[in-house]
């Protein structure tokens, strides 16, 4: 495998996003196979918070953000060693209840249902919001969520009748909720990017983990996850 | 109307009475006796076993707040958040009286009770007398069935305590209720009291009528009250007046067969008399009246040795209450 | 904190309407809550100082579960409880056609559940440290329970009471994760201003940190001010 | 060692007193009179102005801390979450005696108040007369070097209080520090004290040995404690005994100048006598003195009309006290 | 919620290092915190219940503050006052090369900073409701302010203390916010166990109601033994 830089923590800590929580731990578990001796510690957050706390000075090698504009957090701080690089991308898709109770065929059927989608301020809202205005739609959602975890968990516990969420969440839920098709709705994405950190403990193993999810081995974890390529 | 009591509070009190309305039944006894027990197991406030029938009814099966009794605690016990007023009124409004009435009324108690100006005050701006004069007001203002007054004349002066017996005195002709009233005065028990009941170590040591008590009082608390000398002989009670003892300096040579030394221990004023306590070397305390000319001639003042004696005609003999 | 804050922008975001609305849907609600706190805790609270019944200490634990829940478990178990699809939700959506989620109503429902354990532990420690005797005498005088919880009981322990309704009110007033959780966040309906705060953080710290100035300001006011007119007893 | 008082409770105390090495001041007055307010204030519960200079410290400008005052107060107030003998250790504990010597010390004073066998009850498990002698004991245990006592006698039975008053006097002659004892009664404040301080309405209303209190009382107070009648001419008192006023049922036709007409209120045994409370019709209540026998031929019962007289001869009077 | 635990799964839960870092943390974060808040809250309470001071209403107001802050928010003004680049932790840190973020420390520290006001107002209550002449008594018998303090007053409120002890430890053990804000979120360092359940959602929703259903358990087993031992006073 690559070479790890002398010098370097036996521990290499990831700052990511929570979205990337399934898909870093397969990895994490790779990488570690492939650095016998090494520790990967996962640090999940909000894209915002995590780029703050390693402005801030949060000790961490790699830090992995779901929006570019969380990543400029970072980078304006100064807190970033290598230029981010997107590693992946995600679209928004609509998803109602496992049998699909209000019956919803489409974003037409939103008018009168009860839906839910992310807030304006966050980064799956910022998509959704392209979406909805793509599309034209005036009809008005539920709720503004605070993150797509909870857009999503609103419509697996039947709470909400349908909500606008990343293709990976969809994956995720498995057979809890239905895909329904939206015209418009791969052009509606948001890229995934990732750094090494300023104060990196390993920056070696920091660089081996970026390589990792740039590989072919990498490519493939996330695909599997339903994440779209750079 | 009748009362009818026997009742148990497991490891501190055994006690019966009966009474008849309108009696007022004075509750006598050493500290610790078990006089405040009995009130409180009265009121509901402390389990007891056994009855206490009021017209037929069992208080004891029945909850404190539907007891109708009137008490006055020997801690008073007064609401400290709410004024004077407030406290006596709380009776009857709990009862149900509309307030500018219970209000009215509550004014006019505490008027009888010489405390009206104080109306608008909290218990902790009063002072001690005071405060027992309101918590007075406050058991009677409850138009209890059944009132308990422990020990409410403690802590009252001389001029209040003359004035509340009166007042009480008054009160109780009219009360058609039965009062139980727990107090360590002699002139309580003997003068306001039709009969008189002497609780000693938990158990009734004695229940009668007034002059009953006085004259053959079972124990020695009850004895030391009424202002007697008490001694056992036997299953026999011997009781003497402290103004049938002659006090000597030297052992005396008289026909008198009951003698004993002893030491001063206390004088004070007693009516125009000087009341002595003695010590005797060998038995109890007694007391004994003699003139000022007399304890100033013989110089009877505390840690004096002196011989007391007493004529067997003076003595009267009766038999001991069954422990 | 207060230095960060875009001092020149303030009179603008406090004319803002979705600060306004979150504001007042705070207060209002967080007071609501408070009040049911208040009409559940009190009793439950005099229960458990005062009557010693058989399941008091189950009973005492059941208080004390949503104290120790995260918020955001708090408003999972809302949810299960009276979503939509709730063991309680459901059948009083089918009755009434009414439900929760996604109103001012789940709202003060998420701000009781999780306020509730505070106001009835303060309370009880308050009755507890309260000399019982007085109750025993307003019994003697007459007092049905309720009298003399009314007039007695509470009055005594009004200090200790007063304590636990700051701690609930505040408490209601930050709570964040069940109320997202359980009711979403729309302006004007259900977003509280720690939500409008964490959205607002989402995009620009600046304009969150002087919410959260605004929002301590106000919160600070009105607890000082319930202070000097109740709070200190004479 | 010397103290001396003078200090103001605005609104409700203005006092003076002076007292030496072993002095026992009795301090007497009616209820609200403000006599627990001196000893509060002296204890520094209350805030008082002027000055208590006993070895020439002013106590009012030291901490209640740093008194080293003994304080048995009114209520009592032992701490409801420490056992007697706990509550008696306190205040060695705080002074920094060790533990073991301090519960040895509690113990003994306990025993010599008589409730050693009650050392580990908590005081709710106490009846009022016990835990007034746990007071009592926890305020001389702390060793003070002013003792002051507030009503320690209300609610002891009459056994107790002798033998209190006898160990209290005991203890009081060999105390070299200053002992303030509130009372209401008589005995305490004419056999135990040295000096008695009389106040009536917040003021020092006499203050003087007992003799001269007892003989020459200034208020209508002090009169009833010490059991004479005293009525005030002009400037002048007048005092007599209650043995010395005749008790007749029509106008007596004698040489008495001074008669008044009245009820009687209450009769109550005093010693050999029975004491009449009689309410004259426009004048004070006076009390009389009347032998039994009297009492039967007379039908002197409460509520009976009868006329009292005093001959001038019998009447003592001297410059009432000013106001 | 109980329902849709992952029974057969639950075991091999238990077992996972993870959770037991978590649970572990967090119980001994808790404490901790509540131990600190005990030592600067009780006299602190103290001070606003029983001395008479200029700067009582403002201090008691500062007290407040953090009750009403939004979780996050308090982790914000955290970072600001003990942060690397804070008023207090620059200094600290160039003092003595510590500081507090991303630590065990910080975890305590945050818990700290959001229970102290829970543990202050609910002793306040206490005190304010039990009877300052055993006080007065105490000093008339030469006890110190101290002695006193300590043998009569926090004796006498103890039912009070001891709710506001529960309340304080509670609190800090739902605590989310501030501590992630503050500390992120480190595995086997500053992941307790509400973070712990907020990642664990992110990917497996079932997964995370077991977590919280492990902490509700322990956490309610260990009140509920405290209580039997010590809260019921005879
Ligand atoms: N809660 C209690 N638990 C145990 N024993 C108690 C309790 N309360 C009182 N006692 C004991 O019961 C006995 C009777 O007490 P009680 O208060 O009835 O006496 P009392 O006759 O009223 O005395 P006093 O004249 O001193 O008021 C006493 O020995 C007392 O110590
Ligand atoms: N906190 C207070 N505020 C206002 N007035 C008070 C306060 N405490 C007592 N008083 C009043 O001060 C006066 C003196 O009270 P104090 O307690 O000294 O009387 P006392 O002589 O001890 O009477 P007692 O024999 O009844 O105990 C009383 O009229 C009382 O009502
Ligand atoms: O306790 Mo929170 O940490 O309200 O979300
Ligand atoms: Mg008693
Ligand atoms: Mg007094």
């Amino acid at each position: 495998s690559t070479g790890t830089g002398a010098g370097d923590a036996d521990t290499l800590t990831v700052l990511a996003a929570a979205s990337l929580t399934d898909v870093y731990a397969e990895l994490a578990t790779e990488f570690e196979a492939e650095h016998p001796g090494v520790d990967v510690e996962l640090s999940f957050g909000s894209s915002t918070e995590l780029a703050e706390q390693a402005a801030d000075g949060a000790p961490g090698d790699v830090l992995a953000t779901a929006d570019p504009i969380s990543m400029r957090v970072a980078t304006d701080a100064d807190a970033t060693a290598t230029e981010p690089v997107v590693f992946g991308t995600n679209s928004m898709v609509l998803v109602v209840p496992a049998g699909n109770p209000a019956g919803i065929a489409g974003l037409d059927d939103l008018a009168g249902s009860t839906w839910v989608r992310c807030a304006d301020e966050v980064p799956c809202g910022r998509v959704a919001l392209a979406l909805v205005e793509q599309n034209g739609l005036s009809s008005e959602p539920a709720s503004l969520e605070q993150d797509v975890r909870s857009a999503l968990e609103k419509v697996t516990s039947g709470e909400a009748d349908a909500g606008l969420v990343y293709a990976t969440d969809a994956a995720s839920a498995g057979d809890a909720v239905e895909v329904v098709p939206v015209p418009g709705a791969g052009r509606a994405a948001t890229s995934y990017l990732l750094a090494v950190l300023d104060g990196a403990q390993a920056p070696g193993l920091a660089q081996d983990w970026v390589d990792l999810v740039l590989s072919e081995a990498g490519r493939t974890v996330l695909t599997d996850a339903g994440f779209g390529a750079p | 109307m009748s009362f009818d009591v026997r009742l148990t509070v497991p490891g501190r009190l055994e006690a019966g009475l009966t009474a008849a309305d309108g009696d007022v039944v004075a509750v006598i006894g050493p500290n610790g006796a078990g006089k405040s027990t009995l009130v409180r197991a009265l009121a509901g406030l402390v389990q007891a076993d056994g009855h206490a029938r009021l017209d037929g009814v069992n208080l004891l099966r029945v909850p404190a707040r539907d007891r109708h009794v009137g008490l006055v605690f020997q801690d008073q016990m007064l609401f400290p958040h709410l004024t004077a007023r407030d406290n006596v009124a709380f009776g009857p409004r709990a009862r149900g009286v509309p307030r500018a009435e219970a209000d009215a009324a509550a004014v006019a108690w505490l008027d009888r009770l010489g405390v009206a100006e104080l109306a608008g005050r909290r218990p902790r701006q009063l002072s001690g007398g005071q405060a027992q004069r309101v918590a007075i007001a406050r058991a009677l203002a409850a138009d209890p069935r059944l009132l308990l007054l422990d020990e409410p004349m403690a802590g009252l002066d001389v001029g209040v305590a003359t004035s509340l017996r009166l007042e009480l005195s008054a009160h109780l002709a009219e009360f058609t209720g039965v009062t139980l009233l727990v107090t360590h005065d002699a002139i309580d028990a003997l003068t306001i009291a039709s009969h008189v009941l002497v609780v000693d170590e938990g158990r009734v040591a004695q229940f009668g009528t007034p002059l009953e008590v006085s004259q053959q009082p079972a124990t020695d608390h009850v004895a030391r009250l009424v202002g007697l000398n008490v001694l056992r002989r036997g299953d026999l009670l011997r009781a003497f007046s402290p103004t049938a003892v002659t006090v000597d300096v030297q052992e005396p040579h008289g026909s008198a067969r009951n003698r004993w030394p002893g030491r001063v221990a206390a004088v004070s004023p007693h009516g125009g008399t000087l009341r002595l306590v003695v010590r005797t070397t060998d038995g109890p305390e007694l007391i004994a009246d003699v003139t000022p000319a007399a304890a100033t001639e013989l110089g009877l003042t505390p840690g004096r040795a002196v011989w007391l004696s007493v004529k067997e005609s003076s003595v009267r003999s009766y038999a001991a209450a069954p422990a | 904190m207060v230095a960060a804050v875009d001092w020149p922008g303030l009179p603008a975001q406090l004319r803002s309407e979705p600060l306004r609305d979150a504001l007042w849907l705070s207060l209002t609600t967080s007071t609501a809550a408070m009040l049911v706190c208040l009409l559940l805790g009190l009793p439950l609270a005099w229960l458990l100082a005062r009557v010693d019944f058989a399941g008091r200490g189950a009973l005492r634990a059941l208080v004390t579960v949503p104290l120790v829940l995260p918020p955001v478990v708090a408003g999972v178990a809302l949810r299960t409880a009276f979503g939509r699809t709730g063991v309680l939700g459901a059948p009083l959506e089918e009755l009434t056609g009414f439900s929760f989620p996604f109103t001012v109503w789940g709202v003060v429902l998420a701000h009781v559940f999780v306020s509730l354990p505070f106001v009835v532990i303060a309370v009880e420690g308050a009755l507890r440290s309260a000399n019982p005797e007085y109750d025993a005498a307003a019994a003697t005088l007459g007092a049905s329970r309720w009298t003399g919880f009314r007039r007695v009981t509470v009055p005594l322990a009004l200090p200790g009471i007063l304590a636990g309704m700051v701690l609930g009110w505040a408490r209601s007033l930050g709570e964040f994760g069940a109320t997202i959780t359980f009711n979403g966040n729309y302006p004007g309906r259900t977003q509280t201003m720690p939500t409008l705060i964490y959205v607002t953080r989402q995009a620009d710290q600046d304009a969150a940190l002087a919410l959260s100035l605004v929002m301590l300001v106000v919160s600070v006011a009105i607890l000082v001010m319930l202070r000097d007119r109740w709070l200190v007893t004479p």
